[in-house]
């Protein structure tokens, strides 16, 4: 009997899963990360060998994910909680080939095959009036917390247009829609239009292939739902609340899975796990780029000796003489 | 800073024919909107009935040649303006940003490769297909825009190299080692035009053709001249920013036609009756203004009447010089009897005027300061363009701090109308004329006192 | 080959880039006495290509002005350009204006692209004593006579480099200089040829170095430390690890930050890519005897050259030198990037994105700045990418 | 005795004024911006009467300024707030020879002569547009009032730098930055250097003058008129008044042509005396 654990070590939470090669789940753990990552991960995978009832040394192969997959020193790969994520939202909704993830900071766009594996992603320009934040902050200036923008937006009758390309425009747009008597609940839905157009336009860059879902914090607003399901004329599928905190792990439980089952396949031995030695652990490979540049110039403080400076003064001086 | 302008610009007679008895009324923007409609209207057949169409740019081009073999002329750039004149130029860019193009590329480029996407036809009716494009390396987008229609339409691609001025200061006369050597190469490249051309429409080269449309252009050039010395005069007969577009589309669409001359030579007779009437573009002339840059075509009369709001006229703009490719010295004239070797050197310094204006501005720009009178030079950044803008800000600094003028600096973009704010741009035009105010007089808020009449001192 | 051997080459190896390093990413501009002997002065080129022999001929050193990285604050150039033009020229305008650049004996920029030809405008005006030449490279290599052409314009930089150092510069000296760069460019080939046959013997950014500190450092020096280079990696002795062969492609001007150039090391063999490709432009040795050496080096120009994105050519359609640089490194994807606000780098990043998607060779986009300090996003992206292409081979 | 008053409606507050014939300021009013622009003006104007304790009749011209200028339907003119705080700040610091204001949406410097006239002025442009956002990001991020930015950010001991000029990128540097773990103190000074760099390029395009005063609400963050003046190399002039000195700036204009400019304004005094 194979075990596979994928552990997902998140900013907040790091949790833990343990696959045996029925894909059945055996067991799995959850617990809040704190400040030490290194710690994080051994303590996560202590409870969810209790939680199994297994010992280390029954678990064959180890994927890590998340913000500090670097950290687990007992595996044996790792990879991007987008990498995660997208295998398993496939194994959520098979259909699934479209992924599009609204976070705070950026959108991204995925698309993926049938085996769950990532052909193609774009993440959003910045220039793009395009991120949860921007929505958060023209809730601000409508005075709504971000949980009732979706009802409140609903209301909406005629959407105004928030046409810029930049969010610093597209908020003073806001702000001028605001001041000119627009109502709240049509300058929300115009943001929400606006930022929805942003999305469907970075899924087009990536194919646009039908069987969309939606994951991330936005699959909490209908509004932003309702907007995505016009822009694209087609139903989104949306993970039940969210895609689950467990996901990332089960992602990389999963391909740690295939990955061995791969490689039992080609009679190839297991890799040395992180911790051991010989291992050469790539990020921490000589960093040319760390080396501090000397100051090969001296800080120009404005003063007599820079050039700029220089022409200025012989040109006032010869003024002076001429006038 | 006053300049006297003691007499009416003297001028050089056009051997043009002379003119119709019966005096007729002309009015440039009605006649040149018929001309355009005719233009495009002749466009619309080109490809059924097999004529040969060119794509090409305003700047730096060789429709001499093109023209001796009867080719249709398509301008892009003029297409792509016009989306933004009718107001549909913001759906092409969206289509052309979804198919991936950056907000960052030039929009006349994503204008067009919206249209090509959206299979649609130009608000002003079919545009052919190119059998050639002809570009140069005038401007960099030009090369990259040209390499679209290479990939789509599978036709060749002709890059004209003018090399343009090296460095600052840089004199060249006509006839010296420099520019032979230069008109040496745009003389290879032409013949290497006339080959192509020859495979495409299965004529030969007709060099009496060339001349005669080169005299034509001739007769254009000169009137063109002296219509840009009439602005000279106080108050400016036009609007180089709104009424000189016109005529530059003229000067570009007909250049070499039976209909360009007439036009050119009907403007200039209009233009010289004004001045005689003391007839100014704006009733009470208060400011005379240069403009450096391209117009922002989705808001071409907002950003026109903005300044005439205040009695700012735009006397002269750099935009007219190289939009034209730098044809409208009245020292470039072709030499008829030499018809190619002509066209080759008038075309390498046509060139290097054009792209000096962009590249070192600042050196034509005192001339032009004190050739117009101006009391003041406003600078328009295009968001989306690097030729126009990347030493703009460089240029305001030099102008205002080294010669004192006063200068404004606005920005917006070509044709895409998300990149025109009306109100930062009406504050930032206003706060212009109340300093410009201020500085002129310390007296309440009217205008100097300009007399009527040519000539007099501003 | 006993372990301690082995190990000296490693270290070796190690000692040479941390000369480049000094050389080429931290170092300034040498000044008067600094110079290697032998070189009376130097001459500063903007990317992407600039004929070195002939200032070498002359007694200058060449240094190729690649912008100000991501440690150079901005002081004076924000306020002489707009945001909306690419950092590489925003930094060199910086370097003009801070004194950086003072001790150059001339500034020299091409017609690559419209940004690139302002230079020369923004030099006249603010540092008009040190002066700045555009050197005409047609846009049109296809007409007959393009050589001619390209043999004038050497001509006549010769004269002017002439003047400033005072001396004619002899055919024989030219011919010189030609041998020397031959025998640096096939060292620089060797390189290539080594990250294509055994791309973990030596990563992108190891060989970027390498290539980098050439842009400094006189040709001599360079020959010597490419040989010295060249003999160590050949004796590295390091495990090939399990990563996807990629192309990397969009760093021809604009020069990526280091760091992203490690990040992509971390988790791909970069087998090819266009970065400093002026370096690298003429693809075979210049005729070194065969009578005039100008007309030798401005037919090489034309007839034995690279492509990229800024020269246009129809003997090179961009999507057909993609492919056969695909296939000839053998990648198994490509990484497309562009600088922000790079014109033609972001037209061809979307065309060759259409060509990939046609050819079913997947491929990650990527923009840069050279001023970017954040790389978290961008490894994410990469691993990601990486990801995708060995679970392909799972 | 006769008052004159100046209105500025910004993009997220009004602010009037109201002075005399003397130019002393009678009369204040601050609105934050909650109803439409049509309203705020006169709801601004009244509370500065009220402040005044004057009657709207003793008002013989008003002066309107700001984004809003053109709603200010009692307005008899209308002057764009870059020639009203030349002439607001000149009228507080009669020495100051350039004006810098980082306002909410753009940041302006202003290059003014001895009357207050403006010589020259620049605005940034849409890349770098926004700046002054910088510190509500920050303050967001932090969850800690603006007032409290300044300060901290003086504690700072090796700042992080913000190379980006882009507002939304510097946004999420600033969260990348604590996410990391950088101090707040340090990524704070980071924030404040980003803006007063962007200021300093600004100002240098007009010419950087003998001395400089710095208006708006951001010019009462102690730490932002420090760097600014470390940067420029020139003393920094601010005021308790920076909110007003727009609207202050707008009144002096509606002054000149209530009562005629400033030679009239001494003979007319000496005839009273």
């Amino acid at each position: 009997m194979l075990y596979v654990a994928g552990i997902d070590i998140g900013s907040t939470y790091s949790k833990a899963i343990v696959l045996n090669d029925k894909r059945e789940v055996v067991g799995s753990a959850v617990r809040r990360t704190g400040f030490k990552l290194g710690q994080a991960s051994e303590g996560v995978f202590d409870e969810l060998l209790k939680a199994c009832g297994l010992e280390r040394s029954q678990i064959n192969y180890v994927a890590a994910t998340g913000y500090g997959r670097f950290t687990v020193a007992y595996r044996h790969t790792q990879v991007t909680e987008l990498t995660a994520h997208a295998q398993a939202a496939v194994h959520l909704f098979p259909d699934t080939r479209t992924i599009l993830d609204i976070g705070g900071q950026d959108i991204k766009a995925i698309r993926v095959d049938e085996t769950g594996r990532v052909r193609a992603f774009r993440l959003n320009d910045k220039c793009a009036a395009g991120t949860g934040a921007f929505l958060e902050k023209t809730a601000r200036y409508l005075g709504l917390t971000t949980d009732d923008i979706g009802p409140y937006a609903m209301r909406s009758t005629k959407p105004v247009e928030v046409s810029s390309v930049c969010a610093v425009f597209a908020e003073s747009e806001v702000i001028n829609h605001l001041s000119n008597g627009i109502p709240a609940e049509d300058i929300m839905m115009g943001a929400m239009v606006a930022l929805g157009g942003r999305a469907v336009q970075l899924m087009r860059r990536v194919g646009l292939e039908p069987g969309f879902m939606l994951t991330g914090g936005m699959t909490r607003n209908v509004a932003m739902v309702d907007a995505l399901e016009k822009s694209l004329a087609a139903k989104l599928s949306v993970a039940p609340n969210g895609l689950g905190q467990l996901n990332g792990a089960y992602g990389a439980a999963f391909l740690g899975l295939r990955r061995i089952e791969k490689l039992q396949a080609e009679g190839k031995p297991i890799p040395p796990i992180a911790g051991q030695e010989g291992y050469v652990e790539t990020s921490s490979r000589r960093r040319w780029s760390a080396i501090p540049v000397r100051k090969s110039v001296e800080p120009c403080k404005l003063s007599a000796d820079c050039p700029a400076a220089v022409k200025q003064i012989v040109i006032q001086k010869i003024a002076a003489l001429v006038a | 800073m006053t300049t006297a302008i003691a007499e009416v610009p003297s001028v050089r007679t056009s051997n043009a024919p002379a003119s119709q008895t019966m005096w007729t009324p002309f009015n440039a923007r009605d006649e040149g909107q018929r001309l355009f409609k005719e233009w495009y209207a002749s466009l619309e057949q080109a490809n059924e009935r097999k004529e040969p169409v060119a794509n090409v740019f305003v700047m730096g081009n060789a429709i001499e040649i093109l023209r001796s073999f009867d080719f249709h002329m398509v301008f892009p750039e003029i297409n792509s303006l016009q989306t933004g004149v009718r107001k549909t130029s913001a759906e092409f860019i969206r289509v052309s940003e979804d198919y991936g193009m950056s907000p960052d590329v030039c929009s006349y480029v994503k204008a067009d490769m919206g249209m090509m996407l959206k299979e649609e036809e130009h608000p002003t009716g079919k545009i052919p297909r190119p059998d050639i494009t002809v570009s140069s390396n005038m401007c960099g987008t030009f090369i990259k825009w040209a390499e679209i229609w290479e990939r789509r339409y599978k036709m060749p691609s002709f890059v004209l190299d003018l090399p343009g001025q090296r460095t600052s200061n840089w004199v060249v006369r006509p006839g010296d080692a420099q520019h032979s050597a230069d008109s040496r190469w745009v003389e290879d490249q032409f013949k290497d035009l006339i080959a192509k051309c020859e495979k495409i429409t299965g004529k030969r080269f007709d060099i009496d053709r060339l001349a005669e449309i080169q005299g034509r252009v001739n007769q254009m050039v000169i009137h063109w001249n002296n219509v840009m010395e009439l602005n000279r005069v106080c108050p400016a007969p036009y609007n180089a920013m709104l009424d000189g577009l016109t005529y530059i589309g003229i000067m570009n669409v007909y250049r070499g036609t039976v209909e360009g001359v007439e036009f050119m030579r009907r403007l200039e007779e209009d233009i010289r009756a004004k001045v005689a009437r003391g007839e100014g573009r704006v009733p009470e002339e208060r400011f005379r203004l240069l403009f450096s840059g391209t117009p922002c075509y989705v808001s071409m009369r907002r950003l026109v009447e903005l300044f005439e709001s205040w009695g700012g006229v735009f006397a002269y703009s750099d935009y007219l010089t190289f939009a034209a490719g730098g044809m409208d010295a009245a020292e470039l004239l072709y030499d008829t009897s030499r018809p190619l070797e002509s066209l080759a050197e008038v075309t390498a310094l046509a060139a290097q005027r054009g792209l000096s204006n962009q590249f070192f501005a600042h050196e034509r720009m005192e001339k032009q300061i004190h050739d117009y009178g101006v009391d003041g030079v406003v600078f328009h950044g295009i968001k989306s363009c690097r030729f126009v803008s990347a030493g703009m800000a460089d240029t305001r600094d030099y102008i205002s701090k080294r010669l004192g003028i006063p200068t404004l600096y606005i920005e917006s973009d070509l044709i895409d109308p998300r990149y025109w704010s009306d109100a930062q741009i009406k504050n930032r035009v206003d706060a212009f004329f109340e300093a410009l105010q201020q500085r002129v007089g310390a007296g309440p808020m009217r205008g100097r006192e300009v007399p009527t009449g040519t000539g007099g001192p501003l | 080959m006993s372990a301690e051997i082995a190990h000296d080459y490693e270290a070796s190896f190690t000692a040479i880039l941390e000369q480049c390093h000094t050389a080429a990413i931290d170092a300034g501009i040498p000044d008067s006495h600094s110079l290697p002997e032998g070189f009376s002065g130097t001459l500063g080129y903007f990317p992407v290509y600039f004929p070195d022999e002939i200032a070498h001929a002359a007694g200058l050193l060449s240094v190729n002005i690649l912008g100000g990285g991501n440690k150079l604050e901005m002081k004076h150039a924000d306020a002489r350009m707009g945001s909306f033009v690419c950092s590489i020229c925003r930094s060199t305008t910086e370097l003009g204006l801070n004194g950086t650049l003072q001790s150059l004996s001339a500034f020299v920029t091409h017609p690559i692209c419209d940004a690139a030809k302002h230079l020369a405008g923004i030099w006249s005006r603010n540092l008009p004593d040190q002066g700045a030449e555009i050197l005409y490279l047609p846009q049109n290599p296809n007409t007959p006579g393009a050589a001619r052409y390209v043999a004038a314009e050497y001509q006549r930089l010769r004269a002017e480099l002439a003047r400033k150092v005072g001396h004619p510069i002899s055919d024989a000296a030219i011919r010189a200089s030609t041998r020397l760069y031959n025998k640096k460019r096939r060292l620089m080939r060797d390189l290539y040829q080594i990250r294509r046959d055994e791309p973990w013997k030596l990563s992108c950014s190891e060989s970027y170095m390498l290539v980098r500190a050439g842009t400094r450092i006189s040709c001599e020096q360079h020959i010597e430390l490419l040989e010295q280079a060249l003999d160590a990696i050949r004796h590295r002795h390091i495990v090939a690890q399990d990563k996807p062969r990629v192309l990397f492609v969009g760093g021809f001007c604009e020069q990526p930050p280091l760091e992203m150039l490690e990040t992509i090391d971390d988790v791909c063999f970069v087998v090819d890519d266009d970065l400093l490709i002026g370096q690298r432009w003429l693809t075979e040795d210049v005729p070194e005897d065969a009578g005039d050496p100008v007309w030798a080096l401005a037919e090489s120009y034309i007839q034995r050259s690279n492509a990229s994105p800024v020269q246009h050519d129809e003997r090179k359609p961009k999507d057909q030198y993609l492919m056969a640089m695909l296939n000839a490194a053998k990648a198994d994807a490509v990484i497309l990037t562009a600088a922000k606000f790079c014109e033609p780098g972001l037209d061809d990043q979307l065309f060759w994105s259409k060509d990939l998607d046609e050819a079913g060779v997947q491929y990650l986009v990527l923009e840069f700045e050279e001023k970017m300090t954040s790389f978290e996003q961008m490894s994410m992206q990469v691993e990601t990418f990486a990801e995708s292409l060995l679970f392909a081979l799972a | 005795m006769k008052y004159v008053a100046g209105v500025d409606v910004g993009s997220t507050q009004t602010k009037a004024v109201i002075i005399d014939r003397n130019r002393t300021i009678v009369g204040r009013a601050l609105l934050d911006m909650e109803t439409s622009m049509m309203t705020i003006a006169p709801d601004a104007f009244r509370a500065a009467l009220k402040n005044a304790d004057l009657t709207e009749d003793q008002i013989e011209y008003v002066t309107a300024t700001g984004y809003g200028r053109y709603n200010v339907t009692f307005g008899n003119e209308q002057v764009t707030e870059i020639s009203c705080h030349a002439r607001g700040a000149v009228h507080l610091f009669p020495q100051t020879r350039m004006v810098i204001d980082i306002g909410g949406q753009d940041t302006k410097a202003i290059r003014v002569g001895l009357e207050g006239q403006v010589e020259d002025f620049t605005m940034n442009d849409k890349c770098a547009a926004g700046t002054g956002r910088f510190l509500g990001a920050a303050s967001y991020a932090l969850e800690m009032p603006l007032s409290d930015l300044g300060p901290l950010s003086l504690k700072s001991t090796n700042p992080v730098r913000i190379t980006t000029t882009c507002t939304v990128f510097a946004e999420s540097e600033i969260i990348s930055h604590l996410a990391k773990g950088c101090l707040p103190e340090d990524v704070l000074m980071g924030v404040h250097h980003a803006i007063t760099s962007r200021c300093v390029s600004l100002a240098r395009r007009v010419g950087i003058e003998s001395e400089a005063t710095f208006t708006g609400g951001v010019s009462r963050n102690v730490a932002m008129v420090q760097l600014l003046s470390q940067q420029l190399g020139i003393p920094i002039n601010v005021s308790p008044d920076a909110h007003f000195i727009g609207a202050l700036g707008a009144a002096l204009f509606a002054h000149d042509r209530a009562f005629g400019n400033k030679q009239q304004i001494a003979a007319a005094v000496a005839e009273e005396a």
